[in-house]
């Protein structure tokens, strides 16, 4: 017998996670423009590795394929785990990173829906313990002018570990601005002799912070498309930011503006594409500014005072594991039973 | 080495004296567990478990002497909620002690010749009648233990699994198509 | 003052006693399948660490002394034994449910490998007294924070469509592991 | 008079309303037999009143209200009884209830009915005639409308009168309110003289605009003073009774709170008119206007007979061939038939033929990512993605705690799922469950008492038999003694004059002297012993065991009717 409602309205996973995608792609664009196509590779390799695993463990768990593979969460999931290390990272370290992140964390907990922390993130985090040299070779961007591979000499650099003669990676890739910014901030110097460095522009990292921009600008779309709310993007951002702030405005020589850090590593990526991954967030209005007001303030600390270059990943782990009491500490009062306001 | 001792004794000794006073002072009496216990049993009192109804067992757990798999009116629920309450694990039915469909008593009435031997049977005083005189059952109040069976010297009582009606009917777990394989 | 926000801060977060330091283990698996039995342990390990890391200082400082310092584990065992056995009490009488459930990992807290741990770690760290007290409420309130945490993240799980032999212990460590791996994230934070 | 107030969430469903709107209400013919189900309404089932073979007339009562949560059925037309038996009826469980089968005599003729003056009508009057004529809550609560009619502790304010009609497809009540407005003002005038009520709203949703007209003209031209026709925004569940309360007035009333204790109560529009025909000219609830639409040639609005099949109704309406189920209700909240031929009931405001191309059936369900769009459409402000989360683990104790039972089943969580999740079926689900196990508590409960006095009986018993023992032998102990001494002389003289009669009398005489001596011994002492609780205890158990008594005897009743 088949049970009311009749009627459904016609949107689906697959959609949603295909809208998110697509708002991927001006940031991606302008990684290509600023950077050159080596992303490109991490990323088809991310995705065949993320459709493989999700096949896989899908066959494991019998459960049924198809549906599964077309909701386009694994995919997902790969782009933005692709996007989140260096792109001239060895293809072992993205296969690795992406199966891991799609077999354990999704599918040991029950695959899409159940899963408890953000799959990329947890590639991420893998990544950097696993790895950590390998994860600070970051691309210069061509406007800096320096020595560059060819796109065949990058595609031979991360298949096959491979370097033109009298070149050392160190002479082609860079740390990321973040990084360069704690290092140079240990070695004594101040903000403002920093930020007069090559690889810095306007705001943050020359290049980089285009692509955050492009982010940004995905990010509106999604929320103009109300995939995605305004409660995480803005409570993460605003809490970034006044933390940022404050301490800026304490100590400018040491602290660099509330914008740089907008506009640096992982910021605007997390804020508007993997904190806002519906099924690791808090569900409540007032859970979703709580969990991105603590993510926001932890990426801080990390980033100013912690051993990573980047906190966003580790910031949104740690608050992915309080969802469950968040969710259960803010549940709205429902209809009729609000008391006070009659 | 004196120091050594003394220093042991000493503290050995404070801590004893710590320990009878609050031993004193915190005692309990009862053990209210048992209550507890005995509200999640489903109070059929028909011994399947191996005690004398379910006030026995609940007290058997509450000591930790019996395992919380012996209930079967209970069903898996009320194993799970034992385990809950208990905060043990679930361990699933042991060999033949499956639940069964949940049924009521129902007495032939033509060949029921009045010996009461069922009336003394039933724990729950469910079953009316007098010496002679036929028997019926009180359908609302039977708890399907089944132990006025064995006593029926003619065998005239037999198990009516409950029929669903729409006085009863339940919705079902709705089936999530996606779950079977292709 | 910044120096104990700090000691808090590590021993929390940093250097947490469970998911840093690996120590505690076995109630942190053993009673977190619910939450208000995993606040209750919480509760009680804190109650048990913080006046154990306590004691443990004065006798460590007053009672044995560089001379008989080789009697220092010996006699912080016996204390929180003592210590247990109070706390067990108490929480048999205030809350037998709670009791019933804590089952025998209240009296285990003896052997909890954190509640020996963090004294010991106070003689080595050479705390002072008020430090040694804060390193071990902090360390217990770390420990809380891990166990209410995980709690909520088990709870959730039971609905979850866990794999047939996943399902139970198995997922449970892999969290923990995975939690483990997120508190690496805060190492560097506080030295 | 616009409304001032909104509820949280709401969808908008395509509404297919101009179909059925585009010619009045018609009459069915008379059908070849009607299918009378006798549960119509919330609460007992009426008790059947007729016998097979019986003639009745039209109007005349065949079930009988049974408690006071209950009413009464009628039948629709004259004719003759041809069954009472088990016939499938419009209900999720697709399981048969009683139900009355009458074939129509053709006469349609009346039994003998008139009308009262409601003004000079005592008020238990007139909540007894709406009893007696069958009136229910026609919105699809079809809760009693005499129970409605009725409020002594609290103060009624505002009495609402719901034209909302906010699910997809149905118009009956558009349809009524755009032809018979004055009677649904006159029946609505007597429930809020009933209630005692300051001033009646009418919502109507905005996508009505001919029956907002045709009901403000009513008021004006009825001179209702205290009646308001308020235009509400076109959002599905504005015509849940306490979303539009909330439109209307901004008061939220609570799951398991009575409206009445906020001051509000709300009738549907025809329930108002079925009062109005029932107080004024005396006849019960026969008919109503039902909905016939979706894969049919004519959509249309019927005033159909209660008790005619659903098969003769839609073939009135050119039900097309490759219609392949029916829905009663609309298509948010609606039940699927289990047959074709069950018989329109109270409740049946519209019958949606359905074909595949129509409603196609429901794409399989993806696991939930907790987007919460069910959330943000949710009327009730619950969490829905917890609440499914938790009753597909069978975690009901949870679901409880997150508010499973103000759940009012309206299905837009379900309309919005991207996941296509049968949301509502697991709440519904979760709820049958949760009911089941209070019913089972309750017996566990029963069964424990009874044991428990079981226990205490049989322990009683054993102390009496252990005294009587003791009686006995102390007797025996005396007895002998006496024997002792009485045979000695008497032994002697058992000679041949001795009477053996006079031996035999006295040892019958001291065996009598002995059980009345026990029986005087032993009773007293046996009740004396117990407590007063214990007292108390017995008296409630022998009262119990008269009750259960007499439900054996009802029960026998019951099964050898």
């Amino acid at each position: 017998m088949w049970i009311s409602p009749f009627i459904t309205k016609s949107n689906s996973v697959g959609e949603i996670m295909f809208k998110v995608m697509l708002a991927l792609i001006p940031g991606i664009a302008l990684y290509v423009w600023y950077f050159g196509p080596a992303i490109l590779v991490s990323l088809t390799l991310a995705s065949l590795t993320a459709l493989a695993t999700e096949a896989a463990m899908l066959k494991l768990r019998e459960r049924p394929l198809k549906p599964f593979l077309s909701d386009n969460s694994a995919l997902l999931t790969a782009w933005l785990l692709a996007l989140s290390i260096p792109p001239l990272a060895p293809w072992w370290m993205v296969v690795v990173g992406t199966a891991f992140a799609i077999a354990v964390s999704k599918h040991l907990y029950g695959g899409l829906g159940n899963n408890t922390f953000n799959p990329a993130m947890i590639g991420y985090a893998v990544l950097i313990i696993s790895f950590p040299v390998h994860m600070t070779h970051w691309l210069t961007p061509h406007a800096l002018g320096g020595i560059e591979l060819s796109f065949a000499e990058q595609l031979s650099y991360i298949f096959k570990g491979v370097l033109p003669n009298g070149l050392t990676l160190d002479a082609v890739t860079m740390a990321t601005p973040l990084d360069t910014l704690k290092t140079q901030l240990h070695l004594g110097l101040s903000v403002h002799d920093i930020s007069d460095m090559p690889i810095y522009g306007h705001l943050a990292g020359k290049g980089s912070e285009m692509v955050a921009l492009g982010f940004a600008i995905g990010g509106v779309y999604l929320l103009l498309n109300r995939i995605i709310t305004w409660h995480l993007p803005l409570a993460y951002l605003g809490a970034l930011f006044a933390t940022a702030g404050i301490f800026h405005l304490v100590d400018p020589t040491h602290y660099v503006t509330p914008l740089f850090h907008w506009f640096s590593g992982a910021a605007m990526l997390g804020a508007f594409f993997i904190l806002t991954d519906p099924v690791t967030s808090p569900t409540t209005a007032k859970g979703k500014i709580i969990f991105a007001v603590g993510a926001g303030v932890l990426t801080y600390l990390i980033r100013a005072f912690g051993g990573f270059p980047d906190g966003m990943a580790f910031a949104t782990l740690f608050m992915n594991i309080c969802v469950p009491l968040i969710d259960a500490w803010t549940q709205p009062k429902v209809f009729g039973k609000k008391g006070g306001k009659q | 080495m004196i120091a050594a001792l003394l220093v042991m004794i000493g503290i050995a000794v404070f801590l004893g004296a710590v320990l009878g006073f609050s031993a004193i002072k915190f005692k309990v009496q009862g053990n209210p567990l048992v209550e507890k216990i005995d509200a999640v049993l489903p109070q059929t009192q028909c011994g399947q478990c191996g005690f004398p109804g379910c006030k026995p067992y609940a007290e058997a757990l509450a000591k930790g002497e019996a395992d919380i798999n012996k209930c079967p009116p209970g069903g898996e629920e009320g194993i799970h909620k034992l385990a809950d309450l208990l905060g043990k694990e679930f361990i699933p039915f042991g060999e033949g002690a499956p639940p069964k469909a949940k049924s009521v008593a129902f007495i032939d009435e033509s060949t029921c010749i009045g010996c009461t031997l069922c009336i003394q049977a039933c724990p729950v005083d469910a079953i009316v009648g007098a010496a002679k005189q036929m028997h019926t059952i009180i359908a609302s109040e039977c708890t399907g233990c089944e132990l006025c069976l064995a006593p029926c010297p003619v065998d005239c009582i037999s198990m009516l699994p409950i029929a669903e009606d729409i006085t009863n009917w339940k919705w079902r777990y709705p089936v999530f198509p996606i779950q079977a394989t292709i | 003052m910044t120096e104990y926000i700090l000691i808090l801060v590590s021993t929390v977060f940093v250097n947490n006693i469970v998911m840093v330091k690996i120590l505690g283990l076995c109630p942190f698996m053993g009673v977190s399948k619910k939450l208000e039995v995993a606040v209750g342990m919480g509760a009680a390990t804190t109650f048990v660490l913080t006046l154990g890391s306590g004691s443990s200082y004065l006798i460590q400082h007053y009672l044995l002394g560089p001379d008989l310092a080789y009697l220092t584990t010996l006699s912080f065992i016996v204390v929180i034994a003592g210590i247990v056995q109070f706390t067990e009490m108490v929480v048999h009488k205030t809350s037998p449910a709670l009791y019933q459930v804590l089952g025998i990992y209240l009296p285990l807290i003896t052997t909890n490998c954190a509640v020996l741990g963090i004294p010991l770690l106070n003689v080595q760290a050479k705390h002072d007294f008020m430090e040694s007290l804060l390193f071990g409420f902090g360390g217990a309130l770390g420990f809380t924070l891990v166990m209410v945490l995980f709690a909520g993240i088990r709870e959730r799980l039971d609905g979850a469509d866990v794999p047939g032999i996943f399902k139970g212990s198995s997922i449970a460590m892999v969290t923990a592991g995975l939690m483990s791996l997120t508190f690496m994230g805060f190492s560097g934070l506080v030295k | 008079m616009k409304a001032a107030f909104k509820f949280h969430g709401g969808v908008h469903p395509p509404t297919h309303k101009t179909e059925s709107t585009r010619t009045p209400i018609a009459q069915t013919a008379l059908p070849s037999k009607l299918v009378i189900p006798l549960h119509q309404h919330v609460g007992a089932r009426a008790k059947p009143v007729v016998q097979v073979g019986e003639h009745v007339l039209k109007g005349q009562m065949i079930g009988k209200p049974e408690g006071r949560l209950s009413n009464a059925v009628h039948a629709s037309t004259s004719g003759t009884v041809s069954a009472i038996d088990l016939q499938l009826v419009a209900h999720h469980s697709g399981q048969p209830d009683l139900c009355v089968t009458i074939v129509p005599d053709g006469r349609d003729e009346w039994i003998a009915h008139t009308g009262v003056d409601y003004k000079q009508t005592a008020h238990t009057e007139l909540r007894h005639l709406l009893r007696q004529a069958g009136v229910v809550g026609l919105g699809g609560a079809v809760f009693p409308s005499d129970l409605k009619a009725y409020s002594n502790k609290h103060k009624i304010k505002t009495m609402v009168l719901n034209g909302a009609e906010c699910e997809p497809y149905i118009t009956c009540d558009d349809m009524l309110m755009r032809e018979r407005p004055a009677d649904i003002l006159r029946g609505a005038e007597v429930l809020r003289e009933l209630l005692y009520a300051e001033e009646i709203l009418i919502g109507i949703e905005d996508n009505k605009p001919e029956a907002i007209a045709a009901m403000r003209q009513a008021v004006i031209d009825g001179k209702h003073e205290h009646m308001t026709v308020v235009a509400v925004p076109t959002v599905y569940p504005s015509g849940g009774a306490k979303q539009l309360m909330r439109i209307l007035t901004g008061i939220e009333v609570a799951a398991g709170v009575r409206s009445t204790e906020k001051g509000l109560q709300c009738f549907n529009v025809a329930t108002a008119y079925s009062a109005w025909r029932a107080i004024a000219h005396g006849e019960p609830l026969l008919s109503r206007i039902v909905t016939v639409t979706g894969n049919v040639a004519h959509a249309q609005n019927f005033e159909v007979l209660l008790g005619t099949p659903v098969d003769e109704l839609m073939a009135q309406a050119g039900s097309r061939p490759d219609t392949d189920k029916h829905i009663m209700g609309g298509p948010m909240m609606g039940v699927q038939l289990p047959s074709a031929t069950v018989g329109i009931t109270k409740a049946a405001n519209c019958i949606i033929a359905s074909s595949p191309a129509l409603f196609p059936p429901p794409k399989p369900a993806l696991p939930c990512i907790r987007c919460t769009r069910c959330a943000e459409v949710c009327p009730a402000e619950l969490q829905p993605q917890d609440l499914y989360w938790f009753a597909k683990a069978n975690n009901f104790g949870k679901a409880q705690e997150f508010h499973l039972f103000d759940c009012i089943e309206c299905g837009a969580c379900t309309y919005v799922c991207p996941s296509n999740i049968p949301l509502v079926n697991y709440y519904r689900y979760a709820k049958s469950e949760i009911w089941a196990r209070e019913q089972e508590a309750q017996a566990a409960e029963l069964a424990r008492e009874r044991h428990e006095f079981r226990q205490l009986r049989i322990e009683r018993e054993k102390q009496e038999k252990a005294e009587k023992l003791a009686q006995k032998e102390k007797a025996a102990a005396v007895a002998k003694a006496a024997s002792d001494a009485v045979q000695m002389p008497t032994a002697t003289p058992l000679g041949p004059n001795a009477d053996p009669d006079d031996a035999m009398q006295l040892r019958i005489d001291a065996a009598l002297a002995r059980a009345k001596e026990q029986a005087s011994a032993a009773h007293p002492k046996n009740t004396e012993t117990l407590t007063p609780q214990q007292h108390a205890e017995i008296a409630e158990a022998d009262a119990r065991r008269a009750k259960a008594h007499e439900m054996a005897l009802s029960d026998a009743e019951q099964k050898s009717e």
